[in-house]
């Protein structure tokens, strides 16, 4: 292993360590971590906006493709700063809302077209005992709990009689899926933990081993 | 052997037992993340070699791209943040595996503003060598674009008036690959990995609108919400968080990283089992001197 | 509101208007034959009535809203909940903290909060109880002072409104998770309010208000969140019933139009969902479930 | 004028979209204007993400310059910040140190620190989940005792111990939990969720579409 990578190693797990002290209590090496990450994400969004937007999508183009009218956007953009003055911040409301007009439109027919009818459709299934009872209470348990949880987030009407009853049934339903989340993201929490010990233990104590080895 | 397992297994509940006591003794949370501390280390020292049985969604994705004609063209996207590495790369590391073991031609992107570009690269570059692919002429790195709607949208009809370059500056029309590729008409499949709600506008935008087949790896957080498409068909299989990273690396027999974390995974759950009816257990004991609610 | 002013109808003539010209052409292309490179997509017609139909019932009922129409809203119980909380930091004098959310001013979810916010602020002005709402966007920052601001006047103290309590705290998830945390355990604040868009930090922050002895009332439409708050906290508003109580407290007329229009939507596809699994039982479905194809 | 002109952007940005998901791109003028607006889009919203930068400066230099309380850490910050997005913006034809690509201290000190801390934060979680799950999980009411149940459940299924173990009480259990729990009752409640949220969706964007909804513009 070269020396950079050495150094490489030890700064990350530097960083970790630092970072996990805050277990057994809040520490300035915390803190500071902490507030060097918040300034390390603020840069990296600064240098990614530099390359990906202004050099590749308005100066690269205008340039050397002919698509001079790129600096419109780029004029939209820099609009966008009139937020910070209290005077001028109406300035900006023209660049946003061409960015969030846009942005309505697109969702206006996806979640219409891509969410609505193809989950209704595939909601609508047979109840019928052609294949098995296994698959006719599938289809019961799905029919049940999409009606059942509609019902329960419906606000026109007081959860009584009937309706009441559908949306206990829906909030039985809605309990069984949320348990379902929970177990799941037990499971995501853990592996980032797993993730961090597997480069302490592999990597940086491999790092040291194989220096005395 | 067996005798050694089952005194490892005795001994670590004892110990397992031992921290949950203390904690609720001297109600200091430091012993249960001692008790967590111990319950990952230890396995990773001592890995133990656990079945991983296939889930239903796992093996659709696999066979979905095993199902791909070779040198078909793939879009490779890396949508998860710094935060969730331990879950989703692994998942990228056997997608790429997988598409590079099939001679397919790989597009990456991503719609991550913090890392998604260099993630993307450090990724597909140490594969690369591995495959000895070449860059522009077996995959290429399209890189950031803000505004994750328009950017899905925009590649529907024309991929360079939205990427007019890839990640390092390089014209699109001076890349080979991407020669006759102009939008989704002329990609294959669409393999999604991601640790935030972008599955939803593949499926709603680019799969309902461009009919692209999309299948994900996506973090067990997320997996539960993605059963609907799943049945519905609009997803095409699904790596569910850690478990679902292992079964794919055992399809593909690339044991990696998340194989490796299953035995920890396990003694965890257990342990947070365990917690859970322990706290619930003394919880409703000492009820009956109060009512529900926390006075 | 926009529906007095000139320009607020010209959009919504003009929307209907092209909306009603499309089928015109449609139809008119459909009989010239050409459909292999037809202007108009025949195929996605279903998609165009669903707008139709869904544009016109929110609209209709978002007029009625305007006008004053008594339009009726269940009074969602987490709002009680709420009301007694707040009532309850009064008697001890302790404090309310009320977070509103992780995400910028456009997300619903985020708009929904501030809305709540109005409400609890109306509480906190009139019995002077101590009020901090950590904000993590400039523009969030911006409407959150404005709606306290509002609420002060309203209950006659403007004078005890100070710029303060509503505060920019930090812009990065886990830098603003660690701050609120730290008021919490210093401050002990007598209830937690978090309305809004929540991630991995809401068991965090869920996890120390527990700690610290507070009363913890949530509402957030993330589903993956939903658990943590409903395992630790007294009370949890889940997804819409989030956006119905901004809509019950604040009777605004789009929140109210929308919410009754999206009621009626339901109503509707629940009725097309039945009438489908009869058709489908029955065997004769396959020209009514081509109807929700999307191409 | 204040806000007529962007309604009217707002409508017209909007509408494009509407008229290009109904007219086929290629036989029309769509087919170059649709990605075109939509580039235009991509540019304004990189502004915004340059928003929030210039924000997170603007609010630490003036706690350093009022020496406030804590003002080293922020200084840490502006250094960090600057020292992060200097070297990104010369070109790398002067030294591979500059740039964003492999090989520059961007890339280095993304990879390096900036990107294990993150990760490092997120996986204190899994000790917070813990302790949460002794202190904080109760069964405090029937519907909590239901999802505590399930959470059980599921949390052994997941695991290879823990399906091992459930395979030992009935062999088929494993699978009836995925296709009766997972497959069934999770799968229905979030279709129910999913269309509830997407007319929830819908109605926003059409409001914001036609000028209704404006609390974005900060009104």
């Amino acid at each position: 292993m070269s020396l950079v990578e050495y150094i490489q190693i030890w700064v990350i797990a530097f960083v970790t360590l630092s970072l996990f002290s805050f277990l057994y209590r809040d520490n300035p090496f915390y803190k500071l971590s902490e507030h060097i990450f918040a300034g390390l994400s603020a840069g990296y969004y600064f240098g990614l906006i530099w390359h990906a937007v202004i050099l590749q999508q308005m100066i690269d183009p205008m340039f050397d493709n002919g698509k001079w009218w790129l600096f419109i956007p780029g004029i939209l953009g820099v609009l966008m700063f009139s937020r910070f003055s209290r005077k001028y911040s109406w300035i900006s409301r023209l660049s946003l809302a061409f960015v969030m007009g846009n942005t309505a439109g697109i969702f206006l027919l996806s979640e219409l077209h891509g969410k609505v009818l193809p989950q209704m459709q595939s909601t609508m299934l047979s109840l019928g005992f052609e294949n098995g009872l296994g698959s006719f209470l599938l289809a019961l348990i799905v029919v049940v709990g999409v009606i059942s949880t509609l019902t329960y987030f419906y606000f026109s009407k007081e959860h009584k009689g009937l309706l009441g009853g559908v949306a206990r049934i829906g909030i039985w339903f809605i309990m069984i899926s949320f348990g379902a989340h929970f177990g799941y993201t037990v499971m995501a929490r853990i592996s980032l933990l797993i993730g961090r010990v597997q480069f302490l233990y592999f990597d940086w104590i491999g790092s040291i081993i194989n220096l005395f080895s | 052997m067996t005798i050694l397992l089952v005194f490892a297994y005795i001994l670590l509940i004892l110990i397992g037992a031992f921290l949950l006591y203390m904690a609720f003794k001297t109600d200091d949370r430091r012993y249960i993340y001692a008790a967590v501390a111990f319950y990952v280390i230890f396995p990773v020292i001592v890995t133990l070699k656990l079945p991983i049985t296939t889930s239903p969604e796992v093996k659709q994705l696999y066979d979905a791209v095993e199902a791909l004609p070779d040198s078909s063209t793939v879009m490779l996207t890396f949508d998860y943040y710094p935060s969730t590495l331990a879950e989703t790369e692994p998942m990228s590391h056997a997608a790429l595996h997988h598409l590079f073991r099939k001679d397919c031609k790989v597009i990456t992107m991503t719609t991550i503003p913090l890392g998604g570009p260099s993630i993307a690269e450090r990724v597909t570059r140490k594969l690369a060598e591995e495959y000895n692919k070449v860059y522009g002429i077996d995959f290429v790195n399209l890189g950031y674009k803000a505004n994750y709607v328009a950017v899905l949208k925009g590649m529907g009809t024309s991929i360079e008036t939205i990427y007019p370059t890839d990640n390092s500056g390089t014209r699109l029309s001076e890349i080979p690959m991407m020669e006759n590729i102009e939008n989704y008409s002329d990609i294959d499949f669409i393999f999604v990995v991601a640790d935030n709600s972008i599955v939803d506008y593949w499926i709603s935008i680019v799969n309902a609108q461009y009919n692209n087949p999309v299948g994900t790896g996506v973090t067990a957080v997320m997996a539960p919400r993605y059963f609907a498409y799943i049945s519905s068909g609009q997803m095409t299989g699904m790596l569910g968080g850690m478990k679902g990273a292992a079964e794919y690396e055992t399809l593909l027999n690339k044991p990696a990283a998340a194989n490796m974390g299953m035995t920890s995974q396990s003694l965890v759950h257990l342990f947070i089992i365990f917690s859970v009816i322990a706290g619930n257990i003394i919880f409703l004991t000492s009820k009956k001197g109060r009512d529900g609610k926390r006075t | 509101m926009a529906f007095s002013t000139g320009s607020g109808r010209l959009p919504f003539i003009f929307l209907i208007l092209i909306i009603l010209i499309m089928p015109v052409l449609s139809f008119a292309q459909a009989d010239s034959g050409d459909t292999a490179n037809s202007y108009f997509r025949i195929e996605r017609i279903n998609a165009l009535v669903a707008m139709i139909l869904f544009s016109v019932v929110i609209l209709i009922y978002t007029r009625w809203a305007k006008a004053g129409k008594d339009l009726f809203i269940r009074k969602i119980n987490g709002l009680d909940e709420v009301e007694e909380a707040v009532g309850r930091a009064t008697e001890m004098g302790k404090p309310v903290l009320f977070v509103p959310g992780l995400q910028e001013i456009d997300e619903i979810e985020t708009i929904a909060g501030i809305s709540i916010l109005g409400r609890v602020a109306r509480i906190t002005a009139r019995y002077e109880t101590p009020l901090l709402v950590p904000v993590r966007y400039p523009m969030v920052l911006a409407a959150g002072q404005e709606v306290v601001q509002q609420a002060y006047i309203e209950e006659g103290k403007a004078d005890s409104y100070n710029k303060d309590i509503v505060r920019y705290v930090a812009g990065e998830q886990f830098a603003f998770t660690a701050t609120v945390n730290g008021f919490m355990m210093r401050e002990r604040p007598a209830t937690n309010i978090y309305m809004g868009a929540f991630f991995a930090e809401s068991l965090l922050l869920a996890e120390t208000g527990n700690a610290a002895g507070s009363i913890q009332i949530a509402g957030t439409a993330q589903p993956a969140q939903l658990p943590f708050f409903i395992a630790a906290c007294d009370y949890t508003l889940m997804g819409e019933e989030l956006y119905a109580a901004s809509a019950y407290l604040s009777r605004e007329p789009l929140l109210l139009g929308g919410l009754k229009g999206q009621d009626w939507m339901k109503v509707l596809i629940i009725i097309l969902i039945l009438l489908g699994i009869i058709l489908v039982s029955a065997e004769v479905s396959d020209w009514y479930l081509s109807m929700f194809e999307s191409v | 004028m204040k806000t007529t002109v962007p309604v009217i952007a707002a409508f017209l940005s909007g509408f494009v979209m509407l008229l290009a998901f109904f007219f086929n791109p290629e036989t029309s003028f769509l087919g170059r204007l649709e990605p075109e607006v939509l580039s235009w889009v991509t540019i304004v919203g990189g502004f915004t993400l340059l928003l929030g930068v210039v924000s997170i400066i603007r609010v630490n230099y003036s706690s350093v310059k009022r020496k406030s309380s804590g003002w080293g850490y922020k200084l840490a910050t502006l250094v960090s910040i600057f020292a992060m997005a200097i070297p990104a913006i010369f070109p790398v034809r002067w030294s591979s140190l500059f740039g964003t690509g492999t090989g520059s201290i961007y890339d280095w000190l993304f990879n390096y620190i900036d990107s294990p801390m993150m990760s490092t934060m997120f996986a204190m979680l899994a000790f917070y989940i813990a302790s949460a799950a002794f202190r904080a999980f109760r069964a405090r009411n029937a519907e909590a005792t239901l999802l505590l149940i399930t959470a059980t459940l599921v949390m052994l299924w997941r695991v290879p111990m823990g399906e091992a173990l459930l395979q030992g009480i009935h062999g088929n259990l494993p699978n009836l939990i995925n296709t009766y729990i997972m497959n069934g009752a999770n799968m229905a409640v979030q279709r129910g969720i999913i269309i509830g949220a997407a007319l929830g969706a819908a109605a926003m964007s059409l409001r914001i579409m036609l000028g209704i909804e404006r609390t974005y513009m900060g009104k």
